[in-house]
């Protein structure tokens, strides 16, 4: 039987990673997502995780041991966000090539300066060219069920790449909502022990994260690359496996309306239900709009997304972040290039809103859904980039 | 302590290597030496934990490496950290499945254990991981071309703390690393130097026998670095302590010894004089360093007494 | 050597096989080689500990020997001997 | 959909409340969402939170601006924040006020915007029963009293999940005894 707990997001990842019977967490609080290692260390303190908490005196360690206690062969688990992020980025590589299985949760937060606790995109960004499978939550029932799925997906023999579970800072990290959650003994039919891959072991005695130079680099680099594009089919099997498991379906891309969308929007994280809402109302109106969500960031769901778009004549693209003196904001780079060798292609332009915690109201959406329209029967792009719900 | 078998000549060394040669260290590198003594050292199974630097670089250019250990290299400041996550995965791992935790070795060179990886270091000594620390201090950033680091001695030239007309090398004093340690509570720590090998050897055996964060400091003799004939590393490193430049001592649960006494003291400019990088002290212009560094030599070793217990 | 391609390398860029490093030589890069005098040596081990390599072999009843595969040259052995059993000789 | 906004100050248990509200009605099987208002402010400092209230799943995640309720916990608002507790309450909302006597301002607006206007003391209630000014679980008793959002059950047992012991007891006595003594203001 179902049994609904209110939790926040926060809560609830910390409460999956302890159902997961993760071995070592090894992560430094950082708001938002200090709610995450404050209820694990109550777990550990209290018995009730059997698992070593190490209390790190900073991101990068936390990183650093993770990479440790992951090829030791552990189940491993940090949580972080923004600054801590940032701190880690030397490691966030080294993880990803030495194809850890690090489960990361990130609750999404601007980058300084000026420093700013809500949330931004800034630091999943920061990710998207690391190596790491990069899954978001629009909710908190999300930001539960894609904490178990992470960890079959980063430990999967096909997959081993380390795996991020992203939040919005607040939005959800502290919004307290409904989970429908699992009893801890049904958790091993879907997660069972990590059978780690080539863990450390004195007994055959491997050398990790040696020289490579200008003779074996690139090779590994390309198989590196490659195994990323290749975990593609085995994250969809885990999201159908969770679906068999829980009755509740997870894809690459989250759609609305988009059979025949004329508009649309693409967005990621928890104001992509808000988009919905808005959609809904609009068609009720007759206009055909529609919105696609990606659960799944990297890797990056390109074929889905020429799929869902084909007929669409403009496309917003929504961007919590931005990318400075880049030619557009990440996600709409993301798609762009997708879409480049596309024939009939939609016009895009790129939405940048709810920096550092600007609410996104359904009337902001509203505005790009009109912008959209205009472009889409002018049939051309007047402004490439928008900022929305920014006083001018 | 005392059920430890400690080693009274060379020949008691066991002859087993785990190092294995064909690495690409320079000739005359003191490094491979403690890295050789300590697999020795440590009895059963082990793991190293190896920071970016000189002895990382030269033992594992891909598709070689010449450990027969399990070897691990993450980053440049990050091997405590990287080893407190291995110890803590083999502690989970052990209370769960009942794999026996193997003893984790670290290796950082000075920088990443004077400077950049300080941090790290500070964060695993606090935390009480089992783990043996050993920094090999070859006294700069010799991976990267002989840059000054915080534990380049007093008057050493290197390539930003050059030797000029107005700053005749570098003008501080060398971080007290056995200090730091200490004072986050180690069981124990220790200096030591490849000349005294039996003396190097016990203090392993002693720091392989605690459960909890220990660490040795080893003066690393360093040919490239030093402008020294490689093959003087040794006789160097045993002036460097005749001297009393580099004391060897140990803090062993709460007591100070110095293990090598030395009595009477060689002049420093028997020791300087065999390497590049002092040579400028023997200049008469750069005398009042030279001074300088004589008077902080003789502080030191007062200070060294001291603790030892013993009259100054 | 047979370099390998992108499909063939373990993955996570490790080194599989431990002590592979005795295929790469190093003894080519001496100009000086180290003989022993073995009726001079004493068996005191102090070039078999001091060795970087290690390329001084220890051998039964702590006889001695060199592996010139990788010995550098460096000379310490010569240098630390206290009998003097060690003498550098140019390999020009 | 319900929305309801708290208003308090730092260390009166605004969002607490609003979380035992959120947990109370997940009791009655329907979709809920709670959020504080997050930012620099330390205790002492007005604060406001949110719950919003669906009988089917919630979707959007965005602030609560025109909510159909507002609770003000710290009778002290009453006089020093009248525009911000009144800020978009819908027409016809209702207003759940910790006092004995509606200030004539807000009186005057609750008249124009026909809000439903209910008042308790809890006040007096905190400080019998805590002998502390701890406004929030009264004034929670009292809401789902005036407004019928969740039965008086289903907030004890929430109180459950939250408190133990003698604060658990506490707070049920609290809780009833607002329930009880909450009375309609005659707009």
């Amino acid at each position: 039987m179902a049994r609904i707990v209110g939790m926040n997001g926060d809560t609830a990842v910390a409460y999956a990673v302890k159902q997961a019977d993760v071995d070592v967490i090894a992560a430094y609080p950082i708001t938002p997502q200090t709610i995450i290692v404050e209820k694990l260390s109550e777990y550990v303190n209290n018995g009730e995780l059997n698992a070593a908490y190490v209390p790190v005196e900073s991101e990068h360690s936390a990183l650093s041991a993770c990479v440790g206690a992951s090829l030791a062969g552990a189940r491993v688990f940090t949580a972080t966000a923004s600054q801590g992020l940032a701190l880690m980025y030397e490691i966030l590589y080294i993880a990803s090539s030495l194809r850890t299985t690090i489960v990361m949760a990130l609750g999404n937060r601007a980058f300084s300066a000026p420093i700013n606790i809500h949330c931004s995109h800034d630091d999943a960004y920061a990710v998207r060219d690391a190596g790491w499978i990069e899954l978001f939550a629009e909710n908190v029932q999300e930001a539960y069920d894609l904490t178990f799925q992470a960890f079959r997906i980063a430990e999967d023999k096909n997959v081993l790449f380390p795996t991020i579970v992203n939040l919005d800072g607040f939005i959800l990290t502290h919004s307290l909502e409904g989970v429908n959650v699992f009893e801890d003994e049904e958790i091993p039919k879907f997660l069972p022990p990590k059978e780690p891959v080539n863990p450390i072991d004195p007994e055959k005695p491997v050398s990790y994260g040696p020289l490579d130079l200008f003779d074996y680099y690139i090779e590994h680099k390309k198989q590196q690359a490659e195994a990323l594009k290749a975990s593609y089919p085995h994250i969809l099997k885990v999201f159908e496996e969770f679906r068999e498991f829980s009755g509740r379906s997870y894809k690459p891309l989250k759609t609305l309306s988009m059979e025949d969308a004329e508009v649309a929007v693409i967005i990621l994280g928890s104001a992509a239900g808000t988009v919905r809402d808005v959609v809904r109302k609009l068609r009720e109106k007759g206009e055909k709009v529609g919105v696609v969500s990606l659960t799944l960031y990297r890797p990056f769901p390109q074929e889905e997304l020429v799929k869902v778009l084909k007929g669409v004549k403009a496309v917003a693209v929504m961007d919590r972040s931005y990318s400075y003196g880049s030619p557009g904001a990440q996600l709409f780079m993301d798609v762009a290039a997708t879409l480049i060798n596309v024939r009939d292609k939609p016009l895009l332009f790129n939405v940048i809103y709810g920096l550092g915690g600007r609410d996104l109201k359904p009337e902001h959406v509203v505005q790009v859904f009109e912008h959209a329209k205009k472009v889409a029967k002018e049939g051309e792009v007047p402004e490439k980039e928008v900022w929305i719900g920014v006083r001018e | 302590m005392s059920n430890l078998n400690l080693i009274k000549t060379v020949k008691d060394i066991p002859p087993e290597e785990y190092l294995a040669p064909g690495h690409r260290l320079c000739a005359g590198c003191g490094a491979p030496i403690v890295v050789r003594l300590a697999l020795k050292a440590v009895p059963g199974p082990k793991i190293v934990v190896s920071a970016t630097g000189c002895l990382e670089v030269a033992t594992t250019i891909f598709p070689y490496t010449s450990w027969k250990v399990p070897w691990v290299h993450s980053a440049f400041e990050n091997a405590a950290a990287t080893a407190s996550g291995i110890e803590a995965a083999f502690r989970a791992l052990e209370k769960k499945k009942g794999a026996k935790k193997p003893k984790i070795i670290v290796f950082g060179g000075d920088g990443g254990t004077f400077d950049i990886g300080l941090q790290a270091l500070s964060g695993a000594l606090e935390r009480g991981h089992d783990l043996l620390y050993i920094c090999y201090d070859n006294e700069a950033y010799m991976n990267t071309g002989i840059q000054r680091s915080s534990a380049t001695p007093k008057g050493a030239a290197t390539t930003t703390s050059p030797a000029g007309r107005v700053i005749p090398g570098k003008l501080e004093r060398k971080k007290d690393l056995i200090g730091i340690a200490v004072a986050h509570g180690v069981e124990y720590a220790a200096t030591a130097n490849p000349a005294y090998p039996v003396d190097l050897y016990n203090k392993l055996l002693k720091a392989a026998a605690v459960k909890g964060p220990t660490v040795i400091h080893y003066y690393t003799p360093c040919p490239t670095g030093w402008r020294s004939d490689p093959s003087r590393g040794i006789e160097i490193a045993r002036l460097a302590v005749q001297t009393r430049i580099w004391p060897v001592y140990e803090y062993d649960h709460g007591t100070w010894r110095i293990n090598i006494m030395v009595k009477k003291p060689k002049p420093v400019e028997e020791y300087f004089k065999l390497q590049g990088r002092f040579r400028h002290l023997l200049q008469p212009e750069n005398k009042w360093l030279l001074e300088e560094i004589k008077k902080d030599v003789e502080e030191n070793w007062n200070r060294l007494l001291k603790l030892a217990g013993l009259k100054t | 050597m047979k370099y390998k391609t992108w499909k063939d390398l373990p993955i996570g860029a490790v080194i599989p096989e431990p002590g592979s490093s005795v295929e790469y030589k190093t003894g080519t890069w001496r100009t000086f080689k180290p003989v022993i005098d073995q009726d001079k040596c004493i068996r005191c081990l102090l070039c078999w500990v001091s060795c970087p390599e290690p390329s001084i072999r220890r051998h039964e009843e702590n006889r001695v020997s060199v592996d010139y595969d990788f010995c550098k040259g460096c000379g310490i052995c010569a240098n630390i001997c206290p009998v003097k059993a060690i003498e550098m000789v140019s390999e020009l | 959909m319900i929305e309801v906004r708290w208003h308090g100050r730092g260390g009166q248990g605004v969002v607490t409340s609003s979380e035992l509200l959120a947990r109370a009605v997940l009791r009655e099987g329907k979709y809920v969402q709670h959020f504080p208002e997050f930012g620099p402010e330390r205790r002492g400092a007005p604060v406001r939170a949110f719950t919003r209230i669906d009988d089917k799943p919630i979707d959007i995640h965005y602030g609560i601006y025109e909510p159909d309720i507002v609770v003000v916990i710290d009778p002290v608002l009453l006089s020093t924040n009248v525009e911000g507790i009144l800020s978009g309450l819908k027409n016809g909302g209702y207003l759940i006020l910790n006092t004995t006597k509606v200030p004539e301002g807000i009186a005057r607006i609750a008249k124009e915007k026909d809000l439903k206007v209910y008042t308790v003391d809890a006040h007096k209630i905190a400080l019998e029963v805590f002998n502390r000014p701890l406004y929030n679980t009264p004034m929670l008793g009292a809401l789902v009293k005036a407004t019928g959002l969740a039965s008086l059950d289903s907030v004890l047992k929430a109180l459950e999940e939250r408190f133990k012991g003698e604060i658990l007891e506490k707070n049920k006595i609290a809780v009833k005894r607002a329930y009880e003594e909450v009375v309609k203001y005659e707009v």
